[in-house]
């Protein structure tokens, strides 16, 4: 019926599904990883779903989401440092998968929206969500103090 | 399409509800909640209350992981203590 | 379906309640108990929010649609969770902080080690 | 034995759980008669948030008490956080934060106390509020400590302002309510204000006010209660801690499997 709420189900399903999978078992990376992947995926579904229902209001939980998983990754990352250390967490596959994902979410959305304020800010949250899961994926993987990545 | 993302979402909620309860490591229950959280947030959403789910949001993906993952460390570190005194008194220096 | 799908919700929101509760009975760490114990508060949520949907309606927030255009759900339950998810949210803290007390007077936070300190 | 009392509780439970679900009114049913009323007195007072109407007007009494429930948890956890008498500060040493990851967090700490601050202001037009973005703005303070150190963080927040704003903010939302007695109708009534204009920023008479109120009231808290969590697990060590890092520091890192060595090397860095 709704295209925008079936793309939201297939990632709620596929994206989200997966990343509760990977939370609640296996070694602390994958649950870590799991958890960055859940905020990159599950900001994507909220602007499916806001354009999905016709309510552009509803992108103020993308938004309010795109600023702060990261943060919540980053606590994460910042936290368990001394544990992540011992085996950093690598899947720049499915980061790079998901922050995909999200780029092409938010280009839909937007050629939907057409010009005005609504497009500026949609912009600013495909900026935060992708930049964002790409840096705290980063911080996950070592990355959050100096000398140890890279 | 609207009641299928509903039973989606619930769903989702059950099982990271029950894995937030079957995993025992309070480090790794804080991410199983931290994903809860934002899973709940998604059903809030479908059940068209994106007030709530605001609220969700901002309370369960930083706010209390922070404060679990700060308790579990103060408290490791108190036990860590506690058990080294123990055994050092056990032992005798 | 449709007979499933009009319990299924309250359902969920039962089943959330009840593993929240058997984490708190069976938890081996009060941490992991604040844990479950805010489980069980989500499903608090879930339950107000079920009894409150419409078919069809959509969220009582007229900045981007016109009043009476479209069904809506009910406001009164949604302001009952959205106050009670924040201020859960102190008082989880107060429990945690709790905790924290105990650990650095007992130097434990497992509830069967403080049963046998106290006995 | 234990596990018994529970299984045997909790199938109770469930059982009458299951039966009154059961009977409630079916999920998405079409007959809300508190909802419908609910909505039609938000939008005689222009209020296009309904959810915000019924927080901040028509059940302003309710949010009251939440928001006092929050305050004595502020307050018990302030108490029971407090630096005792066999206990020390120490200064945690600076830790050096990767270079994206800092200049991530201070390009993001603004657009965050923005977003906080835009979703407090927009409370009574489209979704979120006080209780929201306080949450959100408080927050965002907190990426000082995630990208840079505890002590950026602690220059960027003296505590005691933080301490008064909490007070002052549920004392101005009692103000309020009172000046609404004090003008001749009931306690926290939204008579004292024009409604306004539909669908702008300064409409539904009072509802602004005491969402700005509560804003400001949740955001200090937050920024208390998580000062005393970080000051615990950061700062504060006692005796007997201290001890045993001036011994570590000392003898540097001997013994101990991988994961406790790490650990140790971290606190004995901030035991200095």
């Amino acid at each position: 019926m709704n295209g925008w709420i079936l793309a939201a189900v297939l990632v709620l399903v596929t994206g989200v599904g997966a990343t509760l999978w990977g939370v609640a078992g296996g070694p602390l990376r994958r649950r870590a990883t799991a958890q960055n992947l859940c905020t990159a995926l599950a900001c994507p579904v909220l602007l499916l779903l806001a354009q999905g229902y016709g309510r552009p209001a509803y992108v103020d939980l993308a938004l309010v989401l795109a600023v702060l998983g990261p943060v919540g990754t980053l606590v994460f990352a910042r936290l368990l440092a001394d544990e992540l250390a011992d085996d950093p967490p690598h899947a720049r596959g499915p980061t790079w998968t998901a922050a995909a994902l999200g780029a092409a979410v938010v280009g839909a959305v937007a050629v939907a929206t057409g010009p005005g304020r609504a497009l500026v800010k949609l912009l600013v949250i495909g900026v935060l969500l992708v930049g964002g899961n790409l840096i705290a994926s980063r911080a996950l993987a070592g990355g959050m103090q100096e000398g140890r990545g890279d | 399409m609207t009641e299928t993302v509903i039973v989606v979402a619930l769903l989702l909620v059950a099982v990271a509800a029950t894995a937030a309860v079957a995993v025992r490591d309070p480090v790794r229950q804080s991410l199983v909640l931290a994903v809860l959280g934002v899973v709940l947030a998604v059903l809030f959403t479908v059940l068209q209350a994106p007030d709530v789910g605001l609220s969700q949001l901002a309370v369960g993906s930083a706010l209390t992981p922070l404060l679990l993952l700060l308790t579990v460390r103060k408290a490791k570190r108190r036990g860590r203590r506690a058990e080294r005194g123990r055994s050092a008194g056990g032992d005798g220096p | 379906m449709t007979a499933l799908t009009h319990v299924l919700p309250y359902l969920v929101a039962v089943w959330v309640f009840l593993a929240g509760c058997y984490g708190l009975a069976t938890s081996r760490d009060l941490i992991h108990a604040v844990g479950c114990l805010s489980v069980c508060q989500a499903a608090t949520y879930v339950l107000l929010l079920a009894v409150g949907y419409r078919d069809g309606g959509t969220a009582p927030v007229f900045s981007d649609v016109t009043p009476g255009s479209r069904p809506v759900v009910d406001p009164v339950v949604q302001a009952l969770a959205l106050t009670d998810v924040v201020v859960g949210a102190t008082v989880t803290a107060l429990l945690l902080a709790l905790v924290v007390q105990v650990a650095k007077r007992h130097g434990t936070v497992d509830p069967d080690e403080l049963s046998e300190l106290r006995g | 034995m234990r596990l018994w009392l529970v299984a045997v509780g909790g199938a109770g439970l469930a059982a009458l759980l299951v039966a009154a679900c059961l009977r409630l009114p079916g999920f998405g049913g079409d007959r809300h008669p508190y909802g419908d009323r609910a909505v039609e007195a938000a939008l005689s007072r222009h209020t296009a948030n309904t959810v915000s109407s019924v927080t901040f007007d028509q059940r302003a009494f309710d949010t009251l008490g939440e928001m006092s429930i929050l305050f004595a948890a502020v307050l018990g956890s302030v108490v029971l956080l407090r630096q005792t008498r066999d206990e020390h500060r120490a200064r945690p040493e600076p830790a050096a934060v990767s270079r994206p990851v800092r200049r991530y967090a201070l390009l993001v700490l603004p657009v965050a106390l923005l977003t906080g601050l835009y979703v407090i202001a927009h409370g009574q037009v489209s979704p979120g509020g006080g209780f929201q973005g306080g949450v959100v703005a408080a927050t965002a303070l907190h990426l000082l400590y995630l990208g840079a150190d505890y002590r950026a963080l602690e220059r960027l927040r003296p505590l005691a302002p933080y301490e008064a704003a909490d007070a002052l903010a549920a004392s101005s939302y009692l103000v309020t309510g009172l000046a609404a007695l004090l003008a001749g109708s009931a306690f926290l009534a939204n008579t004292l204000l024009p409604y306004g204009t539909f669908n702008t920023l300064a409409s539904a008479g009072t509802v602004p006010l005491l969402n700005a109120a509560i804003g400001m009231e949740v955001a200090c808290a937050v920024v208390v209660l998580l000062a005393g969590f970080l000051d615990q697990a950061v700062e504060i060590v006692d005796e007997g801690e201290h001890d045993e890092h001036a011994e570590h520091d000392g003898g540097g890192k001997t013994g101990g499997n991988a994961a406790d060595g790490g650990d140790h090397d971290d606190s004995g860095k901030r035991g200095k």
